[in-house]
């Protein structure tokens, strides 16, 4: 019964609308107007240079570095956490001694700000004061203490790995959501069938879990591509620039050398970047799940 | 194919008992129906035989083996669900392969056993389309399929019509009647409906509250139920009932009512003189007593079926059902006597509830 | 042995390496604020220490001025939370009940907001803030947070909306009750659900963003949890660690609480909305 | 408290309708303060409160800054629009600031006796092309604190020169678990720790030309010098990872026997670490003696429009009892004269450790992109350290890339 006309909707949408459109459309057109402009150390505009900024960017050798790590760090992580994120939502789907509990553990990181975090594990990975490297000698895994922040390689894992805790909570709780609404009844029909757990998994919770799956991993990627606490705080992206990723590049271009007409530059570069992942992921993978989920009623 | 033995199976949840030592035999190719007012345990006792529900007490054998410990995937029986949950993502026909491929079967064997089935079922137009697109009773069909498909021991149904509107229910009956009478696998069939009992079952098993009321063949049942319950239970309209003192006179036997009516019985029943008794007449033993016969009854309300009429009475003051295939011209409030034929009177203790 | 209790043991045997590296921080946050200071750089460095320190909370609360900025993040999480709410449900609603012209092209607007995050945009934001004369002041945050937690809860209540039956609504239309009112009266009472798990979440973003915080916000009486804490970290040649634990304990206090309450709610707006 | 806020807010929640500004009475100066520690707040609301109390009509508006984050506020400031009157900032920016002209230039409001009060050596940093662009606000001179338990447990004489350094180091680090020398290696000052070596080598930042000095043989020597402590174990294990707050917690635990470090070292050790017996010393030299003397800088905006009342803020705020009050609380060295004449600064023999280097303190040069070159240099020296790249070849290719950022 179409009681309204397409007015009303509209005027309903319309304050949400006009605070955002207000909110972030005017730094993002400040920004892409920075991005033309040729910038002093001060975020004063000196007037049009086209191109010049971005042309800057692609030939910085470093910008590259950061473009692979970014990849490195947002497919790492992500992957990570859904890998991680889905058997912890079986569990906790299941109902067993002391659910309550773990429930709260798992989802403790997301009661903390990323900030706080990263000061923590920098405070807790401290080579000689630090207390893992003492917990693990105390345990006999390790003799010597590891100096887990001091080399690129093992700095920037040590980060992925605490990217993938934080990001743990939110893609569970998803998770979760999806599994609670799975339809009980076709497990019981497997079970008949001769499904094992695993051909369960496999065959019925995998499947049904897609929609979920992939709004995680949009949204996980939006929000890992874009994070620059940890990196930021535990290693600056150092050293050497070993662990720099394109946000942690761009806030030290942009704050510590006062280059904000390149900083803006990469911004644009990563909303570009970020965009066209989202726009594929979307028309490629959730397209076809539309079509199937189609036609629910008689 | 193979029979199932249920031997004194109980069944409880925490402290409260839902199945009180239970024990039926269904032997190999036999149509049995259990059949009972909801939450008798008629579900929760095919669940254990599906290996669905644990088993709290007693043992159930499919063929000759002890399955109280085995998954339901190897106990080689296949189950249609009340709602018939099928695998919404999956299309018809991979709904009905599945428990092949799970078995690693080649592909040409699923296809041809699911051709062979959706050919039974006429699913054949269907077989590329999900689940979400297809009508209650296609979808219906389809968990046949899978069942029919999977080829098990035994075949187990957990109400499978009561989601059809009437018509259709009625189509199905039929149908599952044949496919049972073609291919002759063991069943188990669960319902609430009488009807569907009546017609469909080799053997029919009423339970009440956790217990076996009365096993037997349906039209034994319907002609001699055990007790009370399994009187009232199975035809429709049901039995009607009218208490009253057992009384011997002479040669002859009667029922005397409360308010005085008497009610003509058969002498040969066991019941000892002065005996609290239940009386049982079914609608349509009921017949209209000539002038001076049968027993007094005034018309109240008048039900035409079209196939025939259902009259119902106020006979020694308990509201009575007659059934009559004739079309007379009943009038509310008008006097008639009916009567009816010795044998077809049914006698049971008022305080057990037994048959006499 | 029962089933349940084996199932259980064998949950909590693959859940124990994750537990453990979650609680890890947490004891360490704890460990170093209840320490006395002269044993913060103790070598080897060790779990155990002398005596419980419990006034070096309250020398925290006094020296980093923690019971303003924990006023101030409440302030600003609760408001912006608010503003986000009465934002979109209007917006949701419309989204769930009525198709209308730029429907998609909405939806896909609100998924872009998300793909900016605040630290790219902070000069731009700055100087509307500058421009509004908001600059300094908590209400900025309040707004820039709504505008950026906006397109999850629209999503998050939308995806809620369409699965609250219409003929409830239908029905008081009938019974003569005008869209708004059966909007209020029947349609809100149903959503508490999803309209908790999305204040949850937006509360959350408020309580722990950094960043637009530290850029917008000047005078330290006015800094929410996040800068105040990390101010005591941040180029100071006197770190005094125990004072940073103990600030970071009682700022994840609050919400951890808040959050294992309303937790099962969380689950149940997630399913009950079934993301679609 | 809270009900005053709650206030504050209502209305500027409304001027979010109206955008008239409220005119007040009152001049106001902006003054952001960056942090030095938890003090450093509290010092100078002090300062302001009196001054308001002496000049009703000003009202002196106190922002403290973290000092990591210090120059991305100040950036926003300006770009938005809002910058303060006066700013604490490392003076190795000031020469940003004064080319894009923000900075005022300050000689035409210093009286001659104002600037006399003034330390010479502390002054000369803000001095660019000839005009003063900011004063002194806090200033350290760098010197060696050595851990004397751990020289007579090894037998070793804290060294004075390079040679000897290595010969105690050899000592120290005999001991087990303990290292001779802790070697900064991430973050803020990871380029400082090498210039100490490089000065007192013979080398320079800059050679005479403007060229990067990062490639002469006395700075690659100095490199080759930190690289065989290094790799001989008398430093501690993988420097990258430590920053210097990381390597002076290692002093004040008393694992490292010699650390290069700044005064204000002295008041933690003594909170936290009561029982240390430390000595200060000038760095050891090998050509030359030096030390690194930083500043930090006042300095007042061009476009602030109540440069008078700033002006008159500063006059007060540079009073020796403040000046005194100060540079004790946070432990830094004296820039005025007067204070550095008091006695505390004559028998407090830590200070004077380090203020016996003022003679010879060499200063980072005011040059524009400085940040950029120190993350230059800070990368070369990463390197090293993790044996990515030689001494020479990374110094060589770090002095290429500052010429180039130099235009040189």
């Amino acid at each position: 019964m179409k009681s309204l006309n397409g007015f009303k909707p509209l005027a309903m949408i319309l304050p949400g609308l006009l605070l955002a459109m207000f909110i972030i459309g005017y730094p993002v057109l400040d920004l892409a107007n920075t991005s033309l402009q040729e910038v002093s150390r001060f975020g004063q505009l000196r007037g049009f240079t086209g191109f010049d900024n971005f042309a800057e960017v692609f030939s910085d050798p470093l910008f590259w570095g950061s473009l692979k790590r970014t990849a490195i760090w947002t497919v790492t992580v992500v992957l990570g956490t859904l890998v991680i994120s889905l058997p912890i939502a079986i569990i906790l789907n299941d109902d067993f001694y002391g659910r309550g509990v773990a429930r709260v553990i798992i989802m403790l990181p997301w009661a903390i700000s990323l900030t706080m975090t990263a000061v923590v594990w920098r405070w807790a990975l401290n080579g000689r004061a630090g207390l893992l490297n003492a917990t693990l000698m105390d345990m006999g895994i390790m003799t010597e203490p590891i100096e887990w922040l001091a080399e690129a390689q093992l700095a920037f894992t040590v980060e992925m790995m605490i990217g993938i805790l934080v990001s743990i909570p939110f893609t569970t709780t998803i998770f979760l959501g999806g599994l609670s609404s799975l339809p009980q009844d076709s497990y019981e029909a497997s079970m008949v069938d001769g499904a094992t757990r695993w051909d369960q998994f496999r065959y019925i919770t995998l499947p049904l879990m897609k929609p979920f799956i992939n709004i995680a991993i949009v949204l996980n990627v939006i929000y890992v591509f874009n994070s620059l606490p940890i990196i930021w705080v535990m290693t600056e992206g150092g050293p050497a620039n070993g662990t720099d990723i394109l946000v942690t590049y761009l806030y030290k271009l942009a704050f510590r050398f006062g280059q904000l007409g390149k900083a803006s530059a990469i911004s644009l570069i990563m909303f570009g970047v970020l965009l066209l992942f989202t726009v594929i992921y979307v028309v490629l993978v959730m397209r076809d799940e539309k079509d199937t989920a189609a036609g629910e009623d008689e | 194919m193979a029979s199932v033995k249920i031997r004194n199976v109980e069944k409880n949840y925490g402290s409260l008992r839902v199945i009180h030592g239970v024990s039926i035999d269904v032997e190999d190719h036999e149509f049995v129906v259990l059949v009972g007012p909801s939450g008798c345990g008629k579900s929760t006792l095919l669940r254990m035989i599906a290996g669905l529900e644990t088993i709290s007490g007693g043992d159930i054998m499919i063929g000759d083996k002890v399955v109280n410990d085995i998954a339901p995937r190897d106990r080689d029986i296949a189950m249609v669900f009340q709602n018939y949950a099928l695998y919404p993502h999956m299309s018809i026909f991979d709904n009905m392969g599945f428990s092949l491929k799970l078995r690693k079967r080649p592909r040409s064997e699923i296809e041809e056993k699911v051709m062979e089935a959706a050919d039974i079922l006429n699913l054949k137009p269907y077989l590329e389309r999900s689940p979400g697109q297809l009508s209650g009773g296609q979808r219906q069909r389809v968990a046949m399929g899978r069942a029919l498909v999977r080829d098990a021991r035994v075949f187990l149904f957990d109400e499978p019509l009561s989601n059809l509107d009437a018509k259709l229910r009625v189509v199905m009956r039929t149908e599952i009647k044949a496919l049972h009478q073609r291919l002759q696998t063991t069943s188990v069939y669960v319902t609430h409906d009488q009807i569907e009992a009546m017609t469909m079952a080799d053997r029919i098993v009423v339970m009440n509250a956790g217990r076996v009321e009365q096993v037997g063949a349906p039209l034994e049942l319907y002609d001699s139920p055990a007790n009370l319950f399994v009187a009232g239970f199975l035809g429709s309209p049901s039995m009607n009932f009218i208490k009253g003192r057992f009384r011997r006179a002479g040669d002859g036997a009667h029922v005397l009512c409360d308010d005085g009516t008497v009610l003509p019985v058969p002498a040969t029943s066991g019941a000892t003189d002065d005996q609290q008794v239940v009386a049982g007449i079914r609608p349509e033993h009921l017949r209209l007593a000539g002038e001076g016969a049968g027993v007094a009854a005034t018309v109240d309300v008048v039900e035409p079926t079209g196939a025939n009429i259902e009259l119902f009475v106020e006979l020694a003051g308990e509201r009575v059902c007659a059934v009559f295939r004739e079309r007379h011209p009943f009038r509310p409030g008008e006097k008639i006597a009916l009567g009816w034929e010795l044998d077809k009177i049914h006698l049971f203790d008022a305080s057990s509830g037994h048959r006499i | 042995m029962p089933s349940k209790l084996k199932k259980s043991l064998i949950y909590w045997a693959f859940l124990s390496p994750l537990v453990v590296v979650i609680l890890f921080p947490f004891a360490v946050m704890l460990v170093t604020a209840v320490r006395p200071r002269d044993e913060l750089f103790v070598y080897p460095p060790r779990w155990g220490f002398s005596e419980f320190r419990w006034d070096n909370f309250a020398e925290m609360w006094v020296k980093t001025n923690f019971g303003e900025a924990l006023f101030n993040s409440l302030y600003v999480s609760v408001l912006s939370t608010v503003l986000a709410l009465v934002l979109s449900i209007p917006a949701a609603y419309a989204l769930s009940r009525y198709p209308f012209p730029g429907k998609g092209a909405y939806r896909t607007f609100l998924l872009m907001t998300q793909m900016m995050s605040p630290i790219v945009l902070v000069l731009g934001l700055f100087r509307l803030m500058v421009a509004l004369g908001m600059v300094g002041n908590l209400n900025s945050l309040v707004l820039t947070y709504a505008a950026f937690n906006m397109a999850f809860t629209i999503w998050m209540l939308q995806s809620y909306f369409s699965t609250i039956p219409r003929d409830l609504e239908e029905a008081a239309w009938i019974d003569g009750a005008s869209h708004l009112n059966s909007l209020i009266r029947i349609f809100l009472p149903l959503a508490v659900p999803a309209m908790a798990v999305t204040a949850i979440f937006s509360f959350i973003n408020g309580w722990n963003e950094f960043v637009l915080a530290l850029t917008m916000i000047r005078s330290s009486d006015d800094f929410t949890l996040p800068v105040q804490i990390y101010s005591q970290v941040a180029g100071r040649y006197q770190v005094e660690w125990h004072h940073v634990m103990a600030g970071t304990v009682l700022a994840t206090v609050p919400v951890a609480i808040v959050f294992s309450w309303l937790q099962k709610y969380l689950i149940r707006g997630m399913a009950l909305g079934a993301v679609k | 408290m809270y009900l005053r806020k709650f206030r504050k807010f209502a209305c500027s929640a409304l001027a979010l309708g109206i955008m008239t500004g409220v005119a007040n009475a009152q001049t106001t100066v902006d003054f952001t303060v960056a942090e030095y520690s938890s003090k450093t707040g509290p010092f100078f609301d002090e300062v302001a409160a009196a001054f308001e109390k002496e000049n009703p009509d000003i009202d002196i508006n106190i922002e403290v800054v973290p000092w990591d984050t210090l120059l991305q506020r100040l950036t926003t400031d300006i770009a938005g629009g809002v910058a303060p009157d006066i700013s604490i900032i490392g003076t190795r920016w000031l020469l940003d600031f004064a080319q894009q002209g923000i900075a005022e230039p300050l000689d035409s409001y210093l009286t001659p006796e104002f600037k006399s009060t003034f330390i010479d050596t502390f002054m000369q940093p803000s001095v660019i092309d000839g005009q003063i662009m900011g004063l002194p606000v806090a200033a350290s001179a760098r010197a060696m604190l050595v851990n004397m338990d751990l020289f007579e447990k090894a037998g070793a004489t804290p060294p004075t020169t390079w040679e000897e350094l290595y010969e105690a180091a050899k000592k120290i680090s005999a001991l087990p678990e303990i290292y001779a020398l802790g070697l900064q290696g991430k973050e803020i000052e990871t380029d400082a720790y090498f210039y100490y070596a490089l000065w007192t080598f013979g080398g320079n930042i800059l050679n005479e030309d403007g060229t990067s000095g990062l490639d002469s043989p006395e700075a690659i020597e100095a490199a080759r010098f930190y690289k065989k402590m290094l790799d001989e174990g008398l430093t501690q294990p993988s420097p990258t990872n430590y920053s210097r707050e990381n390597v002076f917690n290692l002093f004040k635990q008393g694992r490292v026997g010699m650390i290069f470090t700044f005064p204000m070292l002295i008041p933690q050790i003594k909170a936290e670490a009561p029982d240390l017996d430390y000595k200060v010393m000038p760095f050891p030299e090998k050509v030359t003696k030096a030390t690194y003397g930083v500043t930090d800088t006042l300095m007042m905006f061009a476009d602030s429009d109540v440069k008078a009342e700033a002006w008159k803020f500063i006059e007060f705020a540079y009073k020796d009892e403040w000046r005194s009050k100060f540079d004790r609380g946070e432990g830094f060295l004296p820039v005025t004269k007067n204070v550095a004449a008091e006695d505390y600064y004559k028998t407090n023999e830590d200070i004077a450790g380090f203020a016996a280097g003022l003679p010879y303190a060499k200063f980072a040069p005011t040059i524009a992109n400085w940040e950029e070159i120190a993350d230059v240099t800070v990368r070369a020296l990463q390197r090293i350290y993790l044996e990515q790249e030689t001494p020479e070849a990374a110094l060589t290719a770090a002095a290429a890339e500052i010429n180039e950022i130099r235009g040189k």
